[in-house]
C-alpha cells in the first residue's frame, strides 16, 4: 500500500471512528478506552512501534501521515497521551522484555493508563533534586515521598517513578526508575487546582508503597539516563504539537478579537495588526519547523525556541485582549477572564522561560555553560527545594 | 513639587501597614469582605475617614495621604468595598453631604461610585449599571442622573426599594462587582455635576493601589528568590531571574515618583492634575500588571496553582487595568492633553 | 507552501558566501563600493542576472533565489548598489526591457529605481528625487512618469545631460543616496506603469537582505560571546548574556520564516503576496535593527567604537528600517489588507 | 552668611563671569583653566574640600545651592570633571599628605588637568581584570601597558593608574594604585573614535613608563580598595548628573519630535505619547532621587536604576524618533542621525546595562550574589580578557 493510499485509508477510518463531540468527563475514560481499541484493531495504535509488543511495524512516514490526518479530527485519547508519548516509549527503549511484554501491548489496547511522576515540589526545573526516596527491602522496594505536576493520574493504573536510591552521591547519580501500581495502597492522589480553579494536575503520595524489583527500569542509579530518554520523548511529543491549531477556539485570537472590539479606532487596529504579526510569525516558524521535520531535519532544541514564542504569544495575546475589551473581560463568565487566567500555564509547563532560553542559548547557539555547583556535591549536602 | 514622604506619611503608612498584617493577612483575603476588619480599619485608623473633611468628622487630608494609605491596601489585596468608598468619598467632596461625609467618616456607611450616567426626575431614578464596583457590598450608590434640569448628583440606598442587585463574579476574587438595575429607585440630589476633578482623582487613587500590588508582587517574588533553591543554588543569583527583578525594580520606582507627583498635583497643583492623572494611569497600571504577571511567573509551577498566592496579585492588576476603561482611553487623554 | 531551502538554493547560498568571504570581507567593506567585486559577482556567479529573464541572458529565478543571494549580500554588508540594481530589475521585469535588462544581466549596467513620480512629456523628464539609493553609483534610473497619456515608466541616463546628481552621505556607510535633480533629462519610455507588484517584490527583497544582516549580526555577537572573559567565565556563559542571544535567535527563526514565506507568495501565491510583503517589512525590519543593537550593546564598550564593525550592522539596520518609508506604513498597509 | 545669601551671591558670581558661548575646543583648555582660576578666587572651587588643601571647608548644603544655581548655566570646565570628580577625592582619601599639598590646590585652581587610567580592552565592566604591568625597580616602578576609554587625556598632565604589581595572587589582591605624569616619555595617546566618528576617548600606550614610588597612592598591592573609593565618587558624580537638563537639545525628546513630524495621524500620536510617558517617568524617578538626597538620604545603588533607565530611554528615543521621521532622518547631515550614532553610548559607558541590573539586584534588592570562580585563583592562571 503506497502513502497517498494509507493516507486516504487513514482518513476514511478517521471519519467514520471518530465521536462527533467529546462526551463529558466520567463516562470519558471508558470512550476513551473503547476508541483505543478500536484504534489498535484498525491497526492505528503504535504505528511505528515493533510488531512483536503489539505496535504496526511501520516507518516515520506513515506516522507522520496517520497524525496529518488526524490533526482535523479531536481523538478523545487525552488520557493516552502520557502513556503513548513518554512512558510507553521508556519501557520499549530501556525496559526488560518482561517489562515491554508486561505493559505495552494493554497501553497500545487502551486497556491501562500511564502518568508520570518525576517533578516535586522543591525539584521543578531541577527535576535532579528530587527527594522522594526508595529504599531497597529484599526483592523489593519501599517508596516514600510526593510528587507533583502530574496529568492524569487520577485516572492512571501505572506510573513511571523516578525516585532516589542513593543520597551519598552527586544527584544525578543516585536516582532510580519503577513503574509503580497507581493502585497499590499508599498510593494517595489529591487533585491540585491550577490559577484559573480548574484541577487538571494532581499531586500524589507515597506512603510505604512497595514496588517489586522486577518493575525497575534500567540500572540501580542509573534512574536520570532514563529520565532523560523520557524527557526526550516528551519534548518530541510537545515540540510536535506546538502551535498545531489552538488558535480556533482562543477568544484572545485575532479572528475572535477582531469581532469583539471595536476596529475604528486606530490604535484598536494596530493592536490587532501586532497580534496578527506575532501570531503568524509564530505559526510560519511552526510550520518551517514541521517541513523541516518531514524532510528529515530533525529541529532538536529549535523546538524549545518554538515553545518559549508561544509561551510569550499566549501570554501577550490574553493581556492585550484583555486591555482591548476592557472592563467587561474580567467579568466572570467571560471567555476572556478564562484566557488570561490560563495564560500562564503555557510559560509554566513543560519548562520554563528561563529553562527554554538556556537551552537555546546552549544547545542551538552552543554558547559555554552555566558554572554548575551542583554537579559533584554528595545529595544530602545538597542545597535543594526551597531553604534560607 | 513634594516626591518623597513626611514623617507623617511614613508613621500612617507604617500604622497601617502593620494593622493589615495582622488583621487582613493573605489567607483570610480569599474568605473575601470582612466587616470587622472595615469597622476597626475605620475605627482605630480613621482611614474611611481621611479624605473626608474635618467639618464632616473627617481628617481632612489630601490624596498625598490618601495614597499611602491605599498603597497599603493595595499591598495587602484587602477585599470589600475601601476603594469603592473612597471614590464616593472622593466624589463627595465635590458635592458635599452631610449625612453620607459623616458616616462614611465614621465608618458606618460605605458607598460606591458610577461614572455611567443614569436618568432621574430629582425623586427617582431609573437605568442599569453593568459593573458597578462592590456593588453588593456598598450601602449607597452616588451617581451622575441626568434630569429635566441638568446632570445632577444623586444618591441611591442600593438596599432600598426600586434597585435589583446582582451579584457579578470577576476575575479579581478579593473584589467583586455589581450589577444595578433602578426602576423608581428612590433618590437623593447631592448637587449639580461637579465639572472637573473627580476622575482625575479617582485615577490617582487607583494608581495609588496599584503602586501597593505591585510592590507587593516583587517582595513576594524577591523573597522567594533568596530562599527558593535550583540547581543548587538560589534562584536569585541567577540572571535570569536577577536582572528580571531589577527591571521590575525600575519599574517601581517609576511608579511610584508618578503616584507622588499625580497626588502632589491634585492636593497643590490643579492645572497639573489632568496631565499627571493619565499619566499615572498609563504607566502604573500597566507596569502593575507587568510586575505581577513577571512575579508569578518566576515563581515556576507553584505560581500557577490555586493555592498559591501569585494569582491573587496578578488578577487584581488585571482587573485594576482595566476598571476605568480600555487603558487606551488614558494615552488618548493624554495625547489630547499635550495638545498632539 | 515551501519554507525551507532546496539543494539548489543550499549551494547558491554557499557560493555567494564564499564568494564574498574572500572577495568583500568587513575591512574591505569601509572601502566602499568596488566595481571589480561586482564585475567578478556578476561575471562568475551571475547574481545581476539572476532574476533576469532567460530570454534576456538571465537566470530566470524567482524571488526564493533573490532571497537568498540578498541574504548574503546583506549579511557582507555588500557596499554599492546591488540592491538598488535588483530594485531596478524588479521593476523591469514587470516592464521588460532588452537593452536594460540584458545590460544588467551581463553586469554592465547599474540601476537604481525611483518610488516617487517624476514629470515627462515621452522624451524627457523633470523633478527632483531627494534620496535616490546608490544614486551615485547606478547609471540608469527607472522611475515612473506623470505624462499627458498617463503614468509610464521611463529610464533616464544618470551621467547624461540634464542631470545634477548630489552625493548623500548616510548612517549607512556602506550605500550611499542621491539628491537628483532632472530638468529636461532626456528619457526612454519602457512602457505603462505595472498597477501591482512592484512595491510588495522591494518588500520581499529588502527583508532578505535584512534578514542577512540580522543572522550575520547575530552570529558575530554569539562568537564573540564565546571567547570573551569577564570575571573569569565567558560571557556566553552569563545568563544576562545568553537569555538575550537566545531571544535574537527567536526573532531570527521568525524572521527567516516570514522571508521564506515572502518570497515563496511572490514567486507562487500572488494573492498573498501583499500581505506576507508587508508583514515581511513589518517584522523582519524591526527584529532587524532590534538584533543589530542588542548585538552591539552586548558587544560592551569596543562595541562603541568606530573601528569595531558592530555599528555598521547597527546603522546598515536602521537605514534599511526606514528605507522604504517611515515603518508604520507597512502596519497600515496590514491593517488594510486584514480589512480591520 | 545663610545658605539663601550664598546661593544670590552664588548666582550673581555666575552671571557675571560665565562666558555666554563656548568657545571653540583649541583655545577652549586656556579659558577653562582662566575660568576654574576665577572660580578659585571667588570661593567656589572644592566647596567642600578642607582649607588645608585649597577648598573651602564648607558643607555638602552649600555645595548642593551652588551647584543647584550652576544647573541654569553651561560651566566650561568639562576637562576638569575627572579630577575634581574622581581623581581629586580619590588623592584626598587616600593619598599622603605630600600628595595632597602637591596636587590638590593646582586641580581647584585649574592649572593642572587629570584623566582617570583603570580600564583597559581585556578590562570593561571586569576592570580588576586589568593587565598593564608595574614593575618595581628602586623606588621606582616601570609601566607596561594599554589603557582605554579615557576622557581628555589628550589634555591631561597627570593620570591616575591602576595597574597589576603581583601576577601570583588572585586578581583583585594585586593591583597598585600610581599617580602617572602623562607628559612622561613612553606615554603616548591615541585617539579612540566612537561609532558616531567623534573622538572623545583615548587609548593610551605605556612604554617603560617610570613613576617614583612616592607617587604611589596607597599600599602595594591595595589599589583595588583605592580603585573603589574612585569608582564610588564616579558613581556619585554619574548619578548626580544623570537626567538633569540633557533633553532640552536632543533632537530625539518629546518637544523636539512633536514639531517634526505629523501629529495627525493617531499612530504617530501614540507614539509620542509613550516617549512623553517614559521620559517623564524617569525625570520624576530623578527629582525623587535628588529630594532624598536634599534630605539627606543617599540613594545609594539606587542611582544605578536611574542610569540602566536613562540608557534605555535613549535608546529608545533616537530608534522612536528614527521610526517617525522615516527615511530622512538617516541622512549625514540630520541632526538624528547623529542621535541614533550616538544613543549607545549611555549604555555602554559608566558600566554596561547588565552591570546596572546586577547592582540592582545585589545592592538594592539584596538578591544572592552569582557564584565567582575569579577570587580566589592567581591571576596568572585566570581567563582574562578575549581568548579561546
Amino acid at each position: 500500500m503506497d502513502l497517498a493510499e494509507y493516507r486516504r485509508a487513514a482518513r476514511a477510518w478517521l471519519q467514520e471512528n471518530v465521536p462527533a463531540d467529546e462526551p463529558p468527563e466520567g463516562d470519558a475514560i471508558t470512550r476513551a478506552k473503547h476508541f483505543m481499541a478500536k484504534l489498535y484493531d484498525a491497526g492505528y495504535s503504535g504505528i511505528t512501534w515493533p510488531k512483536q509488543w503489539g505496535g504496526q511495524g511501520l516507518t516515520q512516514a506513515e506516522e507522520r501521515a496517520f497524525a496529518a490526518e488526524a490533526r482535523d479530527f479531536t481523538l478523545p485519547t487525552y488520557v493516552f497521551s502520557i502513556g503513548l508519548g513518554m512512558t510507553g516509549p521508556t519501557v520499549m527503549d530501556r525496559g526488560t522484555d518482561a517489562q515491554r511484554e508486561r505493559f505495552l501491548r494493554p497501553l497500545l489496547r487502551g486497556e491501562e493508563i500511564w502518568c508520570q511522576l518525576f517533578s516535586e515540589p522543591g525539584a521543578g526545573s531541577d527535576v535532579a533534586s528530587l527527594q522522594t526516596r526508595a529504599v531497597r527491602d529484599g526483592d523489593q522496594w519501599v517508596v516514600n515521598g510526593q510528587k507533583v505536576w502530574t496529568s492524569v493520574a487520577h485516572h492512571a493504573d501505572w506510573g513511571l517513578l523516578l525516585a532516589r536510591t542513593d543520597v551519598d552521591v552527586p544527584k544525578h547519580k543516585g536516582l532510580t526508575m519503577f513503574v509503580v501500581d497507581m493502585h497499590h495502597p499508599g498510593v494517595t492522589v489529591r487533585p491540585l487546582k491550577d490559577m484559573s480553579g480548574r484541577a487538571n494536575f494532581n499531586e500524589i503520595f507515597f506512603d510505604n508503597v512497595t514496588i517489586p524489583d522486577e518493575h525497575r527500569v534500567g540500572e540501580v542509579n542509573d534512574g536520570w539516563s532514563v529520565a532523560v530518554t523520557t524527557l526526550l520523548h516528551e519534548r518530541l511529543s510537545i515540540s510536535a504539537g506546538v502551535g498545531m491549531g489552538g488558535q480556533k477556539d482562543n477568544p484572545a485570537s485575532f479572528e475572535a478579537l477582531r469581532k469583539a472590539v471595536d476596529t475604528s479606532d486606530p490604535l484598536v487596529r494596530d493592536q490587532l495588526v501586532e497580534l496578527h504579526i506575532r501570531s503568524r510569525a509564530l505559526a510560519l516558524f511552526n510550520q518551517r519547523l514541521a517541513q523541516e521535520t518531514e524532510a528529515g531535519l530533525f529541529p532538536g532544541a529549535r523546538g524549545s525556541a518554538a515553545k518559549l514564542l508561544l509561551a510569550e504569544l499566549t501570554l501577550f495575546q490574553a493581556d492585550v485582549a484583555t486591555q482591548l475589551v476592557g472592563p467587561e473581560s474580567v467579568l466572570a463568565g467571560h471567555p476572556l477572564a478564562q484566557a488570561i487566567s490560563l495564560a500562564p500555564g503555557m510559560a509554566l509547563g513543560g519548562g520554563t522561560n528561563e529553562i527554554m532560553r538556556n537551552i537555546v542559548g546552549d544547545r542551538v547557539l552552543g554558547l559555554p555553560p552555566e558554572p554548575r555547583v551542583d554537579k559533584t556535591v554528595p545529595f544530602k549536602d545538597l542545597k535543594v527545594g526551597t531553604q534560607a | 513639587m513634594k516626591l518623597t514622604l513626611s514623617q507623617e506619611q511614613q508613621q500612617l503608612r507604617e500604622s497601617v501597614r502593620s494593622f493589615l498584617r495582622t488583621a487582613s493577612p493573605l489567607p483570610k483575603v480569599r474568605q473575601g469582605y470582612d466587616r470587622r476588619v472595615y469597622a476597626r480599619l475605620n475605627g482605630e485608623l480613621g482611614l474611611s475617614g481621611l479624605i473626608v473633611p474635618e467639618e464632616y468628622g473627617g481628617a481632612g487630608a489630601g490624596l498625598a495621604d490618601l495614597a499611602v494609605a491605599l498603597e497599603e491596601t493595595g499591598a495587602a489585596l484587602l477585599p470589600g468595598p475601601f476603594l469603592a468608598t473612597t471614590f464616593a468619598a472622593i466624589a463627595l467632596t465635590k458635592v458635599p453631604d452631610k449625612e453620607l461625609l459623616t458616616g462614611i467618616a465614621e465608618g458606618r456607611i460605605t458607598a460606591t461610585l458610577s461614572g455611567e450616567e443614569i436618568a432621574g426626575d430629582g425623586a427617582t431614578v431609573r437605568g442599569t449599571l453593568a459593573q458597578v464596583l462592590s456593588g453588593m457590598e456598598a450601602d449607597v450608590l452616588v451617581a451622575p442622573a441626568r434630569t429635566a434640569g441638568g446632570v445632577v448628583m444623586v444618591a441611591v440606598e442600593l438596599a432600598g426599594p426600586g434597585v435589583t442587585r446582582t451579584a457579578l463574579e470577576t476575575l479579581d476574587l478579593t473584589r467583586g462587582q455589581a450589577q444595578v438595575v433602578m426602576d423608581g429607585a428612590p433618590c437623593r440630589v447631592l448637587g449639580p455635576q461637579p465639572e472637573t476633578g473627580i476622575g482625575d482623582r479617582l485615577c490617582v487613587a487607583l494608581a495609588a493601589e496599584q503602586l501597593g500590588v505591585m510592590r507587593a508582587a516583587l517582595d513576594a517574588i524577591v523573597a522567594y528568590a533568596k530562599i527558593r533553591v535550583a540547581f543548587g543554588r538560589y534562584i536569585g543569583s541567577y540572571q535570569g531571574v536577577k536582572h528580571k527583578l531589577a527591571d521590575m525594580h525600575c519599574k517601581l520606582e517609576q511608579a511610584e515618583s508618578i503616584v507622588r507627583y499625580a497626588a502632589w498635583a491634585a492636593d497643590e497643583s490643579p492645572a497639573e492634575l489632568p496631565g499627571a492623572a493619565a499619566l499615572a494611569q498609563a504607566y502604573v497600571g500597566r507596569a502593575c500588571f507587568e510586575v505581577a504577571r513577571d512575579h508569578l511567573l518566576l515563581h515556576g509551577g507553584i505560581g500557577f496553582t490555586w493555592e498559591h498566592d501569585a494569582h491573587l496579585f496578578y488578577k487584581r492588576a488585571k482587573a485594576d487595568e482595566v476598571l476605568m476603561g480600555p487603558p487606551r482611553i488614558h494615552r488618548a487623554r493624554l495625547a489630547e492633553l499635550l495638545e498632539l
